[in-house]
């Protein structure tokens, strides 16, 4: 084909980390791009905004994104089907109750060890930390100082969850409960006993 | 935000308390019935029962009565071990409110959040990454870079290991096994040579299991036309013999064996 | 950045089918892509052309290749030292059981065949053989006459070894258990292992 013939012996800096990241296997960061091509960071930096141009600039099957501390090449949204009838892939299930609250835990508090889970949670949860370990969302971080495994999001966690870094995760204090909420939680425990013994 | 409706209103009948979930739960927490003579189990069991009734589970309801049972199994455990722990035994009932309030407080924090991380995996499933291995050159050291990393002697002691004779199997627990085809054929194999033999002349030195599976291959063979016997009294000595296939059948005078 | 406002919502054929073949860790053959899709082997066959297309228009870091029958991406060439600062960090984790065992057997006996490794060690040693080739510490080195791949140690072997030349390997009479058996090492290897498959 023609347009090959224009394009240059060696790649350019952009098509050079874009070959990188189709090969490297996890999210690779500035610095290392950096290193591999022999550049700056600020190259490196101007190299990924010209690929995000290039990529977006047509109808193209791949973007890159920045998860989990470096960056990645994925597939554009709207492939999920033909890819699943060609690699005979299950669809990801989503996330079930008891797995969602024991990420949520995991992410905020890690790192953090099973029994803390349990206490939050009320209940054991053991599958739920098993499947999660399974699906490669957490993973095992040492031991607490009484021996309980303790554990922490992974790299995966950040790639599937579209999070540059953890720091990405919604603010915390955003779930924190409203004084009202607490004051009537506190109320409608100690009230509803006091009219039914005092008729 | 509030204990749902469909867990307050939960009837217990039970040996200290009558009455709805909220309310013991009240009472508890002021000390009026002693969390010590509460039988958690059998709150359990009444919400269990419910669910049956209701043919349905609604997942807050569930996870908040877990939550509260939770809760209050471990201020009944620390009530019960004497003096682990006085301030937590002496809590006041507005305390032991707080810590229970903080205790549904803090799980539903995460829940929320839960709620969140969820619509977030919801929205970024559609990219898909790539997961191949790396090319092959990629896979190993460049043989310009590698340095030395191993010890030669693991290799040495590796096959010293393989040297070494597996220990042999100890067979000695191993109860004698017999095989019923193996006494056939030996029942055979005695029957061609010979037409008839006395039982006790030929197994009698064998241990009880062995003369057992004897006779039910002598009872194969007589199944097949091929052998019968002769018992003239009661554990007397039995005669094999060896029959044409037109006429079988046992004289048995006493009963068999 | 603007121009992802301009592409259009579902990814077109020829962006589906890039999308696939990053994904597909091996090459895909035009009728399973066009399965996948949906489509006529005609229509993949011109969406690939499509791709070409687009990926040799610019500086590109991907190119698209038919392999064996089947298509895939690649990067394009004058990407292999930047690929090898970045990915090919040593990889010299410590070995299994299973492998210092194949890999003394190979280093010891070599050239040897899969079949005679497996008799010493009395189990299939298939994995162990398959990961210390990936690792690139032994090569094949043809086939026995009955046709079985015979092994032997790399290059790379005597180095992370630091072994000058295999007449380096340590002599293993420190480890015989039964230094009264003269027999030659192969012979003996090959008389324990038959007691190991068949106590």
């Amino acid at each position: 084909m023609e347009a090959h013939q224009e394009s240059p012996e060696r790649p350019d800096l952009a098509a050079t980390v874009e070959a990188l990241l189709f090969l490297s296997p996890t999210p690779a960061s500035v610095d290392q791009l950096a290193e591999a091509c022999e550049s700056d960071p600020s190259e490196i930096e101007a190299a990924i905004g010209v690929l995000d141009e290039r990529l977006g600039a047509g109808p193209r099957g791949l973007t890159v994104r920045k998860v989990g501390g470096g960056w990645t090449l994925a597939t554009v949204p709207g492939v999920e089907e033909a890819s699943r009838r060609l690699l005979a892939k299950p669809r990801t299930p989503p996330l079930t109750q008891a797995q969602a609250e024991t990420l949520a835990i995991i992410a905020y508090l890690q790192p953090v060890s099973r029994p803390e889970i349990a206490r939050i949670r009320g209940v054991s949860s053991e599958s739920a930390v098993a499947s999660l370990t399974e699906r490669g969302l957490i993973e095992e971080s040492g031991k607490s100082r009484f021996g309980a495994v303790i554990y922490k999001t992974s790299q995966l966690f950040e790639k599937v969850f579209g999070l540059e870094s953890l720091e990405q995760l919604p603010d915390p204090s955003r779930f924190d409960p409203t004084p009202e909420d607490e004051r009537e939680l506190r109320e409608r425990l100690l009230s509803v006993g006091d009219q039914r013994i005092e008729p | 935000m509030a204990l749902r409706a469909g867990l307050l209103d939960l009837d217990l009948d039970l040996d200290v308390f009558v009455g709805p979930f909220d309310l013991l739960l009240t009472i508890v927490l002021r000390e009026e019935v002693s969390l010590l003579e509460v039988e958690l189990g059998e709150i359990a069991a009444a919400y269990v029962e419910r669910l049956e009734e209701q043919g349905e589970i609604e997942l807050d309801v569930a996870t908040e009565f877990l939550i509260l049972i939770a809760s209050l199994l471990e201020l009944k455990s620390r009530l019960m071990l004497p003096g682990a722990d006085e301030d937590l035994a002496s809590m006041e009932p507005a305390e032991a409110v707080e810590e229970l309030v903080s205790r549904m407080l803090e799980y539903r924090r995460y829940r929320d959040a839960a709620a969140v991380l969820d619509q977030i995996f919801a929205k970024e499933r559609p990219f898909l990454f790539r997961s191949a291995p790396l090319p092959p050159e990629l896979r190993r050291v460049a043989v310009e870079s590698a340095t030395k990393v191993y010890e030669p002697d693991s290799l040495a002691s590796a096959i010293g290991d393989l040297l070494t004779p597996p220990e042999q199997i100890d067979l000695s627990h191993v109860k004698t096994t017999v095989s019923l085809r193996q006494r056939v054929s030996m029942l055979k194999s005695i029957l061609t040579a010979s037409s008839s033999f006395d039982f006790d002349d030929r197994f009698g030195q064998e241990d009880r299991l062995t003369q057992a599976v004897t006779i039910f291959a002598l009872l194969q063979l007589f199944s097949e036309g091929e052998a019968t016997w002769e018992q003239t009294e009661n554990c007397g000595p039995i005669k094999v013999i060896r029959t044409d296939r037109a006429n079988s059948r046992p004289r048995v005078v006493a009963d068999p064996v």
